[in-house]
């Protein structure tokens, strides 16, 4: 029974239908990183640190005319119930490595820096759902506080249905039940193209088209978060530069 | 080794004049063989130039301690020998953007994982077995059932391919019987009484498009068409026309309503690849 | 050059040298004691004095001093003079580096194409394609290939191949178009006008005025490989209807 | 001029957000174009001269000018040339037309340089050159990085505090702090042979190009390019660690270095051991005493609404390091 209650339609964490997990995101966390970014959605926590652009380390990556992004990911063992030390290419981490890798080559322009390479290094604190998600935000965040340039936001949301009425952002409780699809959907903010989108459970075709429509008002806000805190974090280091 | 610019530039040419370099039209897929081998649950799909190799087999074994009531269904998936994504990715140039030498196999290992990765998700997300109907006795004995799909010939859109070949020999394979009566369980062998087919809920069947600079799309890309698409997106549907499982991952991003024209024309030619594999099965 | 009865050998076959002298009598009739060099050709080599064949195919003979072997095969083995179509892959101090298909890639100078000099050299991108020759292939250094007549100085259509449409096919189907006695070529040639180049590499060059007929003349030329010549005219026949 | 022209966005622009959409202005640094409208690719101010816009950011890597005056530490030495890693977006290459057994004596692998860029190459990789009387090796000090954006594009960047510390500012944002360099020795010796000076201050290849073979500078000119650090007193220590501190303070504050904020920082630090300065409250106060006229910088009203966890420098990512405000 995951609604909480049925006239007030709210969900198990008390949170109505089209209501977010509480987002809070810093950027210049990490000291000796080009950018970095720390992003906190519900009880997901997720650091991020960047390097590069730099000279390409393996010889291959120093052919191309493109920048070269490698992307790792890491859980550490305490960021669910159970400890479990989980290595960096268990299938499931890989995976989501390069879904974000394939997210951002085609984001980052990267005719910029040829023969060079960007690091991303995402590490998982704690994870309560929406893992791909919010590694997508966090590393979006950490690119933009490197100064990487990017064509436009990548904001990325969960959504599902739950006793059959779409739910936005959903939990790692609501995600692994049984008889509810989600969906995970990252999106250009500007154009409102979709970067990504992942469907793993069966759903009807015309129950998707609203669904994608609440992920993308979603995404929107998520858009609004990251931009209010880009915009304090540089406008600081305004102000003690010019001071 | 037909990697280079001018073929890239030859196919987003004639796809921006609606021309195939295949000949095919935007939304035809190649042409479909399924041949079924003369053991149950081995199955051989030909779509087009890519060849893959299906086979099932069973055995008895305990059930895991968190689902006692469940049988195990294990899905493998095999890409060496000549079947493998590495032929032919020596070749570099700004075409696939790629580089001799290892980068060009970390792409085609991250591609082969990418591939069984989600051949694995359709298949289990569709529920095509019904991992109840294996249960023999609860928390004892149950059926392990196995899929190997080998990956033969490299022809483009290896997981449309996969998926067909997956789905036939699940459908084409015959299991022993099992008598239960009370306490005592039976399990007849295959001389004794004809072996019985697996429950299979649902087909589904998977259509992968590529699509290339401003939005031009083509189902089932070949070979060509796959080493120069800007990205792809797979959709897979099951019989009774209902979404199981959608994968956009990576790529230029594209419009909404590309991605809800490619879900109308999946329905419409998941209908066709299904009634062809029924056909073939019969 | 082949004799009335083509005699068909499989690896392992002893050759008695007879076959060329005895060829021979029957056209020249003069009897040829002593012992003269024998040159072997491709598909056979020379073990403990006797002759063996290490391919399948047709025996033939130049009726003076060589032997070879025609057999039809997929991996190129670079000769000199063979023209050949190969795409470049990397670009090298003095020149670039082209792969034709063969073991290694071949170096192909910046100079050697037709009026080059230190200062205005062609600027080739990597992944453009060449039409050269073999100027240098022996088993233990890269091939060296070149884009320019060395006699005449002139190009001669060696050179940058721009736009157009390679396909690949096996190296005796190529070795047929390139003679020009195939006969899908004037078949095409009657209907549409298109430019051809072929590589004895197993690579053939096709350009004709639009996409479509360029996609038409490329698919007929790559399925009439196997196809008796009647079906060769039948197949055009409803291939050029569809224009 | 800016009447007809079409509206235009000020201040910060985040990245993806529109700059203007009249074809009049000419797309510059941190902008992309798309279909006809400028767009900003990075953050931060949007800056306009005349039709040319771009964005400037505070947070990019260091790309380098021609002209700037870069710290770097040799990475490689080879292929007729020393590579200096100088934090940018490529390793920054110096040239030298000896062979590699010669090349070892004038700069081997790890020794810090002290260079002017020569030249940009279209990848971002840079062309460094020595060729003035003070660059070259940097020795007897310590290295720390800072951020760019805040070391200022001035003419003088050797700072020579009265401690006895200099303090070699990098345009890239790598900052050497060593023992203050005496210079006399050079000039006595060398003004009589202009030639001479030429010679072993100047790059290799302008010296082979004039034909002389490259002359060995001998040993007693040896020090411009030996790496040995010569024993310093404590005292001279204690000052460079307090001087390295101070500045480690600045960037993270991300005041902008120039001498006057680095004396200022290091007198209100002397009240204080070295190892405290690292300190989040000591620092906070040295922010807070800094509140003096001339230097207007009212660090006060900075600190308190900027609060950074400063990372002690012994230990390492303490728990501390993610406490968010």
């Amino acid at each position: 029974m995951l609604i909480f209650s049925e006239y007030l339609g709210l969900r198990i964490d008390g949170r109505r239908a089209n209501e977010l997990r509480k987002i809070t995101c810093k950027t210049n966390v990490i000291d000796y990183t080009d950018g970095s970014a720390y992003f906190e959605q519900g009880n997901t926590k997720i650091l991020v640190g960047i390097l590069g652009p730099r000279e390409a380390k393996q010889r291959s990556a120093s052919q191309t005319t493109q920048v070269t992004l490698n992307v790792e990911f890491l859980v550490s063992p305490f960021s669910s119930v159970e400890r479990k030390k989980r290595s960096k290419y268990d299938r499931r981490s890989v995976e989501i490595a390069t879904s974000i890798k394939q997210t951002f080559e085609h984001v980052i322009i990267g005719q910029l820096f040829p023969r060079s390479q960007i690091d991303i290094f995402i590490h998982l604190l704690q994870q309560d759902g929406g893992v791909l998600e919010a590694c997508i935000n966090a590393t979006c965040l950490a690119l933009i506080d490197a100064g990487i340039p990017m064509t436009d936001y990548v904001c990325a949301i969960n959504a599902g249905y739950v006793d059959d009425s779409p739910m936005l952002d959903l939990n790692m409780v609501e995600e692994a039940s049984f008889d509810t699809p989600n969906i995970t959907i990252a999106v250009l903010i500007r154009s409102g193209k979709i970067c990504l989108l992942q469907l793993e459970s069966t759903l009807a075709v015309d129950l998707l088209a609203p669904v994608l429509e609440l992920a993308k008002t979603g995404c929107k806000y998520i858009h609004s978060v990251l931009d209010s805190t880009i915009k304090e974090s540089t406008q600081s280091m305004i102000n003690s530069v010019t001071l | 080794m037909e990697l280079n610019a001018n073929n890239q530039k030859f196919v987003n040419e004639s796809l921006k004049k609606g021309f195939r370099v295949d000949g095919r039209g935007i939304y035809d897929l190649r042409n479909l063989k399924i041949d079924l081998g003369n053991q149950y649950g081995s199955v051989e799909v030909q779509l087009g130039e890519t060849r893959v190799h299906a086979k099932t087999s069973i055995e008895l074994a305990r059930p895991l301690p968190d689902r006692p009531s469940e049988g195990i269904f294990i899905i493998s998936v095999d890409f060496s020998g000549p079947g493998s994504l590495q032929q032919g990715e020596k070749v570099s140039g700004p075409a696939s953007g790629v580089a001799a030498g290892s980068d060009a196999e970390g792409r085609a290992a991250a591609q082969e994982v990418a591939i069984s990765r989600l051949l694995e998700k359709i298949l289990k997300s569709t529920r095509v077995v019904d991992v109840e109907s294996l249960c023999i006795s609860v928390g004892e004995q149950v059926w392990r059932l196995r899929v190997d799909v080998h990956f033969l010939d490299y022809g483009g859109n290896y997981l449309d391919a996969g998926i067909i070949a997956a789905v036939s020999s699940l459908s084409h394979f015959r299991r022993p019987e099992v008598l239960k009566v009370g306490e005592t369980t039976t399990i007849y062998s295959v001389e004794e009484r004809a072996p019985v087919p697996l429950s299979i809920n649902n087909i589904p069947a998977c259509l992968t498009f590529a699509y290339f600079e401003n939005e031009l799309l083509v189902l089932d890309p070949s070979y060509l068409e796959e080493k120069f698409m800007s990205g792809s997106i797979s959709i897979a549907i099951n019989s009774n026309s209902e979404l199981c499982c959608i994968s956009k991952a990576g790529g230029i991003a594209i419009e909404p309503d590309t991605v809800n024209l490619c879900i109308v024309v999946a329905i419409e030619k998941a209908k066709f690849l299904i009634d062809a594999i029924r056909s073939a099965l019969k | 050059m082949t004799s009335k009865q083509d005699l068909f050998v499989v690896p392992g076959m002893e050759i008695d040298l007879g076959l060329i002298t005895g060829i021979k009598d029957e056209n020249s009739q003069t009897e040829n004691s002593e012992e003269s060099a024998v040159i072997l050709g491709p598909g056979l080599f020379e073990k403990n004095s006797k002759i063996l064949s290490f391919a399948a195919g047709n025996i033939a003979t130049n009726f003076k001093d060589t032997i070879w072997v025609n057999y039809n095969k997929k991996r190129y083995i670079p000769e000199v003079s063979e023209s050949i179509i190969g795409t470049v892959v990397a670009r090298t101090a003095e020149g670039y580096k082209v792969d034709i298909g063969s073991a290694q890639p071949a170096n192909l100078n910046g100079l050697s194409f037709e009026n080059a000099t230190k200062r205005n050299r062609p600027n080739l991108s990597v992944g453009t394609i060449v039409y050269a020759k073999v100027v240098l292939s022996n088993k233990y250094i890269e091939p060296e290939i070149e884009c320019f007549n060395r006699n005449t100085g002139k190009a001669d259509g060696y050179g940058e191949l721009e736009d157009g449409f390679v396909i690949k096919a096996s190296l005796g189907y190529c070795f047929k178009l390139f003679k020009g006695t195939a006969l899908i070529l004037e078949l095409l040639g009657n209907h549409i006008a298109y430019e051809l180049a072929v590589g004895l590499n197993g690579f053939v060059w096709v350009k004709a005025g639009s996409p479509e007929t360029t996609i038409l003349v490329a698919n007929a030329i790559k399925n009439a490989e196997h196809l008796s010549e009647s079906d060769c005219a039948l197949m055009v026949k409803q291939l050029v209807s569809f224009l | 001029m800016s009447s007809e022209s079409g509206p235009i966005s000020k201040g910060i622009v985040t990245t993806g957000s529109l700059i203007t959409r009249d074809g009049v202005f000419m797309k510059g640094h941190g902008t992309f174009v798309e279909n006809g409208e400028i767009y900003a690719s990075i953050t931060g101010t949007v800056e306009r001269i005349n039709k040319l816009v771009s964005v400037t950011s505070l947070r990019q890597r260091y790309s380098g000018e021609i002209g700037d005056i870069v710290v770097g530490r040799i990475s490689r030495v080879g292929l007729k040339r020393w590579l200096v890693n100088v934090n940018g977006r490529q390793d920054a290459r110096r040239k030298s037309a000896s062979d590699e057994l010669q090349m070892r004596k004038f700069f081997k692998e790890g020794d810090v340089v002290f260079a002017e860029v020569q030249s940009v190459f279209v990848d971002g990789a840079l062309s460094l050159h020595t060729r003035s009387l003070d660059y070259g090796k940097l020795r007897n000090g310590v290295v720390c990085y800072v951020s760019p954006a805040l070391v200022v594009r001035s003419r003088s960047h050797l700072i020579s505090l009265h401690c006895g510390v200099d303090v070699v500012l990098g345009v890239n944002g790598c900052i050497h702090i060593g023992k203050h360099r005496v210079f006399s020795h050079l000039q006595v010796d060398s003004d009589n042979d202009e030639a001479y000076l030429k010679d072993e201050q100047s790059s290799l290849e302008s010296n082979t190009k004039a034909g002389n073979s490259s002359t060995l500078p001998n040993n007693d000119y040896s020090d411009i390019y030996s790496d040995v650090n010569d024993d310093i007193d404590i005292s001279t220590r204690t000052n460079i660690s307090r001087v390295h501190n101070c500045i480690v303070i600045l960037d993270r504050l991300f005041i902008r270095l120039n001498s006057t904020s680095i004396n200022t920082a290091y007198e209100q630090s002397l009240q204080y051991f070295v190892p405290e300065l690292l300190k989040q409250d000591v620092a906070n106060e040295i922010a807070e005493s800094r509140d003096n006229k001339n230097s207007a910088m009212t660090f006060k009203l900075l600190v308190n609404s900027v609060a950074y966890g400063i990372l002690s420098r012994t230990d390492d990512l303490s728990a501390q390091r993610y406490t968010i405000e």
